[in-house]
């Protein structure tokens, strides 16, 4: 609508959903420009998942409009999210898990050589240094993903959003099935495509993860937006309390000094006090 | 190069235990229904004197292609996740607008063949759109033009020719010249081969290389194997499954047209039934039901050891009362022998 | 190509007698499989009575016994004035004819099942038992010289085919052995076939059930070098060529254009005028054995397709 | 009661948006079969005028029936997530085994009937090994079975009889009895019904009963749609499926007591390509091909749509060459009607 | 082997398990005793779903012992394990996504009353108010499962087996897909059912949730156990350290600060330092 060359990557204005007489989503603004980090954080069911789908071309929204570099658009299918530069992370993956590794890795988006031969060797070979990339040392490229643990699968989702995303990287919740390692650098990845002018969605549970990388913030509940903020507005402390009531943890410490065993990890609890209120550990 | 450092890396892993080449070989999903038909050609080689002649291998490979090669696309249908029930009537159908175009209208029967093509490719198109707009599983919309067809065959055939068959075309314009290119004999070191057979070899080789080294054949693992993840990742599957209908229907106007010009005439009730024959071959060979899973060689094995039960039961001279009772045994033989293979070479999955 | 079938019927039609009587509705249900020459041919003749008669023929057909009974019992619940029914299966029949008998629908059974057919109901039978075409078969085999034969099923558990053969069996002398083919595919038919020639270079002899078989076995023949003379039942056109040029040595015809024809003009004559053909007794069709000698008379009747 | 208070607690949930009663009903899964098998109905009123009398309904009814008893154990099955081929051939058996016995014997034909059940069960206890040990899908296992089965009733029969048929029994002990039970024509309000209409609505009931009451159901959904998650959480899923391999075996041997009880001999070439219309019909009532998902009352609908649609063309008087187009069509209309009905009633799924 | 009534609940010795040719255990022990929290810990790909899964009954450890309460076991199915009381939450959940929610909460347990009817109304209202407890309100538990968010889902299988659960707890990353609240929930669950004396085995990547909690701590790295110790034995720091080099987060941070625009997220983690590092959040 705008249409200026300043217009955010991506905007969503009023968005809802409805799966059947399920309403997941209700009246939602999302934006996101260049070098830019939103965060979407909510409760579970809140409809973080479905607002992404929306975004990246699964769904089409049943009202309310989507703007992509301020044109309007109404994607049919994720293959036009792909070719505006929007690669997503789903959190079902959207693995086929009978096909190796390195094929799932380039599925959609396959590397050819003349006559429309793949190029085998270097999807194998970029496959493998992607994944050691974020500290995964795959036995076989050829391994079907199935076989994966689950975080190794996970890496692979990311490290393939990573490669393909041009424009807009969106991400439900990457770090969830990650080693301490491997989050450590799906955040680097973040910042890094920040640093080169991507625009990044990011749906977590954890503030930690979510505050030191975010731009801005977008807080769902029950399918309405309860909140949004850029970072200037708003602590670290102000978000995790806005993510879910603190008393959960008190409560948690409370009932352990009640037990005789359960002293001493309250007396942990208590120590972690401050940083652990509310949780990526309540 | 690259890979073959990789190798020696994934080879270093501590995580690996190491295996015999045999046990490595015996993994390739082709290994156990190869060892499959190798144990049944040692059986009918045995047991029937005449099955160990060139000619009569020469016979078996005939049997096995004019499966074989409607196996292949089916095979490659399945492993895009779908079915196609009207495969065997199809090539009736193909044979029949052939037949009845080229001898009603007194044309170059290779007008005939050419209409037949479109007819055919049109019908496969028909097919995938029904399923792709309708959103009905492929088992009830080719079912559904499975009986259409077989219907319209035997209607339209008697409506053209009043008959229940198509009427010989053998003394046309080209029908030699097509013959030589879908039914000829040849001559190879003194055995008579069919031309189906060199067909047949070719299409698995097409199909394998489609399967493992295009894009398209990464698309059609996904769409079987997970179409709601393939779409989410871009592939597009309906244009996918679409186009893997029509494969099957290029296969079926090939069958068609070997039928047609090996026999010149074109019975209307032909056909029907086949579609299963198909399907049997491709699992034999190891495609999966459920699709994203399979193999245009294996499928091609399981024509073989197809067509090479059913004649080899002739060979063998057995009761012809039984021949079904021995031929289900023989599958069921060919089947557990693939299994025994592929659970020795991987022990613990 | 353009002639006989649609177009005579048409002809027919247009030439139909408005004094042939009141419009009488009849019911044909037969135990065919769909697209099978022979059957073909006995609906035509049906046809051609039914339009020169001011009948309506409905024919149905199904292989499978409960589910012809079913078709029949459809006849019924159409108040039809006449079925025509085979009896392949006769216990299969009974009840149902039964029923037609209790509604006062006149039944007229046709090509198997003479033994039966008084006692289910029926006013006449119309046919060649396929036993009795089979012993026919089986005699001309003998008599052109074959010594080793195999008779060529193309649908297995076919009550009519395995009648065919067993008759064939009882009268050819020789070893006489039944050989399975899958009739929808005819590649099929034809690796199979030559199979068996490969097997036994002994065997001198092929019978096969229907007339596009026999073509086939004819291309086998050849192709194996063996010198096996093939003899067949059922017509078509291009069986005819083969005869005259001795491909084919004879074909067993049970005429089955007779069969159709006749049955439908009793239903007629039974309604107009109370007549019952043959006095209750079945009457014989076939079996006509055409070889090289008469195929030139019956050729043109072949090529319109009711022979 | 509390089942109340959670409606009223979900009704109020903001979350959710109303739907008319009309839509909710709308929303279930046999109510589109039920629809498609409506217009069909109305369809065949219209066009064919002895359609509508009730002999003529009775007669679409039996043949219903005839498919529809088998149709729910295999719709069991296949939401269990399996076929079996050999479920139009076991019928055959069944039939032969009591004919032969009782015959060969001349015993009562009771005793041929309880033989009958005893070797059927037995088989469909074999498919279920089969299957599980061997871990073969279950279409080749069955396929295997299918062709042995088809061979040895051929194969038997000829060797005991001398014929392609068994000898009728309508003279000997137990066959009224019999017959009473399995192939009556029962007078209701004037009309005659076949008893199997009858039986085929209690094996609705009672199938429709395990799979939504109790916990085999559970079980069998489960078993279909999931069976690895199914075993995790300790369901028996080979005691389950080689159950429902059983329950096919069950009803194929009620099938084959009404063949052999209503027309008193049996031919040993029947049954074969029946199974795919239990197939058909269980699809058409909306059964997935991948498992998982079904109703028992929806294989019932199927079965009816299709004995309907076999029958209506019969009575609509239609060219019989063009039976298999009009066939196909109807089928393909109804699951159309099917479809559009649950797409309207969720509208963004 | 022992049998004594103080043997532990559940002890491997010396376990090993292949996936063909991939190896991906060695020689691996591990115990749980009544009242005990045992904590799995490990990078992607390191064996810990494999190794409860051969606790849960549902692989076959190919060397090595299992024993239950003192008594060698050899668990052929799922069944079995259930039958001596071992529920488990495996990572890909196991549920059967056509089916509604409360038939897939008794899956394999289900409650029947007269002529093997099933109650259909107590499994219904156990469902709904089992979930309330853990902060999850469903719309209807009729709904499929398949159309839960990954959270619900998560929820459902926690829930489930903490109602089964009658002697051994394991649960596979139980809060990886959880939000803020429904995380403190299930450690609260866990912290109850050692009040009760179960045994709990829990596999986390994140050692604030694993610490507070765990009596012993089992680590794992490319299939090999690389220490196991129990709680006195050492502290958080220690544990997290154990887990992951520190090293991510400084570096990731060294990132930022010589990025313009990193610089306030550098701040900013620089300031979550101590806790943060190794991660829940790097
Ligand atoms: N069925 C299988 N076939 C082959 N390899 C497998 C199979 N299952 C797991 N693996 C391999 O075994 C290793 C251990 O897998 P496992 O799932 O136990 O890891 P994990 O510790 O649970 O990892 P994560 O934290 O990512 O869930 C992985 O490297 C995986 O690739
Ligand atoms: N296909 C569907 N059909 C019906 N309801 C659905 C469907 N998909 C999602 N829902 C419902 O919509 C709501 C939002 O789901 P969504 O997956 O967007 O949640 P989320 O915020 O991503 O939660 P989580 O943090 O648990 O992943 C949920 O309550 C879910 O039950
Ligand atoms: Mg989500
Ligand atoms: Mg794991």
């Amino acid at each position: 609508m705008t249409g200026s060359g300043s217009a955010p990557l991506v905007r969503l204005t009023g968005v809802g959903k409805n799966y059947g007489n399920v309403i997941a989503l209700r009246e939602v603004d999302l934006q996101v420009s260049a070098g830019e980090v939103t965060c979407v954080l909510g409760d579970n069911g809140a409809g973080k998942s479905t607002l992404i789908k929306i975004v990246a071309g699964l769904h089409r929204h049943d009202t309310g409009t989507y703007e992509v570099e301020g044109r309007r658009v109404s994607l049919a299918s994720p293959r036009e999210a792909l070719d505006l530069g929007i690669a997503t992370v789903y959190q079902d993956l959207a693995v086929v898990p009978l096909m190796p590794v390195w094929r799932n890795f380039f599925l959609g988006s396959e590397k050819r050589r003349g006559l429309g031969r793949l190029d085998v060797p270097y999807m194998r070979r970029t496959t493998r240094s992607e994944l050691l990339g974020m500290g995964i040392d795959l036995r076989d490229v050829d391994q079907p993903i199935g076989t994966l643990s689950g975080g190794e699968r996970q890496c692979v989702a990311i490290a393939r959003a990573v490669h393909f995303g041009a424009k807009v990287l969106v991400l439900d919740e990457p770090t969830a099935a990650l080693g301490v390692k491997q989050a450590g650098v799906v955040l680097r990845y973040i910042v890094q495509a920040r640093e080169r002018g991507l625009g990044v969605i990011l749906i977590t549970h954890n503030p930690h993860h979510a505050y030191p990388v975010g731009d801005r913030f977008l807080i769902l509940n029950r399918g309405r937006v309860i909140g949004h903020h850029t970072k200037d507005e708003i602590t670290r402390e102000e978000l995790t309390a806005l993510m879910a009531g603190g008393a959960e943890l008190e409560q948690l410490a409370h009932e352990l000094e009640h037990t005789a065993s359960g002293a001493a990890a309250a007396r942990e609890l208590a120590k972690g006090a401050e940083d652990l209120r509310p949780p990526p550990a309540p | 190069m690259s890979q073959a450092v990789l190798k020696s890396a994934a080879a270093a892993d501590e995580r690996l235990a190491r295996r015999s080449p045999l046990r490595r070989l015996a993994g390739r999903p082709e290994f156990g229904a190869l060892l499959g038909a190798a144990v049944l050609f040692a059986f009918f080689s045995v047991v029937a004197d005449a099955f160990l002649r060139a000619s009569s291998f020469s016979t078996v490979l005939y049997a096995a292609s004019t499966f074989g090669i409607m196996a292949v696309s089916v095979a490659l249908l399945m492993i895009g996740g779908e079915f196609d029930l009207s495969a065997g009537v199809m090539v009736t159908t193909g044979a029949l607008v052939a037949a009845l175009v080229s001898y009603q209208l007194t044309l170059n029967v290779w007008v005939g063949v050419v209409i037949s093509l479109v007819v055919t490719l049109g019908l496969g198109l028909l097919n995938g759109l029904l399923y792709v707009r309708t959103g009905l599983p492929s088992f009830i919309v080719t079912l559904g033009t499975f009986l259409m067809l077989a219907g319209a065959n035997l209607g339209v055939t008697k409506l053209v020719t009043g008959n229940v068959a198509s009427d010989s075309i053998r003394d046309m314009d080209g029908f030699d010249a097509a013959r030589a290119v879908f039914a000829a004999d040849l001559d190879v070191g003194g055995v008579r081969v069919n031309v189906t057979v060199l067909w047949w070899l070719l299409f698995v080789a097409v199909a394998t290389w489609i399967l493992l080294r295009t894009r398209t054949g990464n698309w059609i693992f996904a769409c079987g194997g997970a179409p709601g993840s393939a779409r989410a990742v871009g592939v597009p599957v309906a244009r996918v499954k679409v186009g893997l209908f029509m494969g099957v229907a290029f296969t079926a106007w090939f069958s068609g047209m070997h039928l047609l010009f090996a026999y010149s005439s074109v019975q209307s009730g032909e056909g029907v039934g086949n579609e299963f024959y198909y399907i049997i071959c491709a699992v034999i060979g190891g495609c999966l039901l459920t699709g994203g899973y399979g193999s245009a060689i294996g499928a091609a094995i399981g024509a073989f050891i197809f067509g090479m039960t059913s004649k080899g039961i002739v060979y063998a001279e057995w009761n012809p009362d039984w021949f079904k009772f021995f031929l289900g045994a023989m599958l069921l033989l060919a089947t557990v022998v693939n299994l025994v293979v592929r659970r020795r070479a991987e022990p613990s999955r | 190509s353009g002639s006989g079938g649609k177009k005579a019927e048409e002809e027919a039609a247009s030439g139909a007698a408005p004094g042939a009587g009141p419009r009488l509705k009849v019911a044909m249900v037969t135990h065919s499989g769909p697209g099978d020459t022979f059957w073909d041919i006995v609906q035509k003749g049906a046809r051609a009575a039914a339009t020169k008669d001011n009948v309506e023929l409905l024919y149905s057909a199904d292989p499978d016994g409960g589910k012809q009974a079913q078709l029949v019992q459809t006849a019924i619940d159409q108040k039809v004035d006449g079925i025509i029914v085979t009896l392949a299966k006769p216990d299969a029949m009974r009840d149902v004819l039964a029923k037609a008998t209790a509604a006062k629908i006149p039944v007229v059974s046709i090509n198997s099942g003479a033994a039966e057919s008084a006692r289910l109901g029926a006013l006449v039978h119309f046919g060649q038992d396929e036993t009795v075409a089979g012993e026919a078969a089986g005699e001309q085999l003998k008599k052109i010289g074959a010594t080793k034969a195999v008779c060529v099923v193309h649908e297995q558990g076919n009550v009519g085919l395995e009648d065919r053969c067993a008759g064939a069996k009882k009268t050819f002398g020789g070893p006489m052995e039944n050989l399975f083919v899958q009739g929808t595919n005819m590649p099929q038919v034809k690796s199979s076939i030559t199979a068996k020639l490969q097997t036994d270079s002994g065997i001198d002899g092929i019978l096969t059930l229907g007339a596009p078989f026999a073509a086939t076995a004819v291309d086998s023949v050849k192709e194996t070098g063996s010198d096996a003379k093939v003899g067949t039942f059922d017509m078509n056109k291009e069986l005819i060529a083969s005869l005259r040029d001795g491909s084919i040595q004879f074909a067993v015809d049970q005429q089955p254009y007779l069969q159709g024809y006749l049955a439908v003009d009793e239903l007629w004559l039974l309604k107009n005028n109370g007549n019952v053909v043959g006095g209750g007794r079945p009457v014989l069709t076939g079996p006509a054995i055409v070889t090289k000698d008469d195929a030139g008379t019956i050729a043109p009747f072949a090529d319109r397709g009711t022979r």
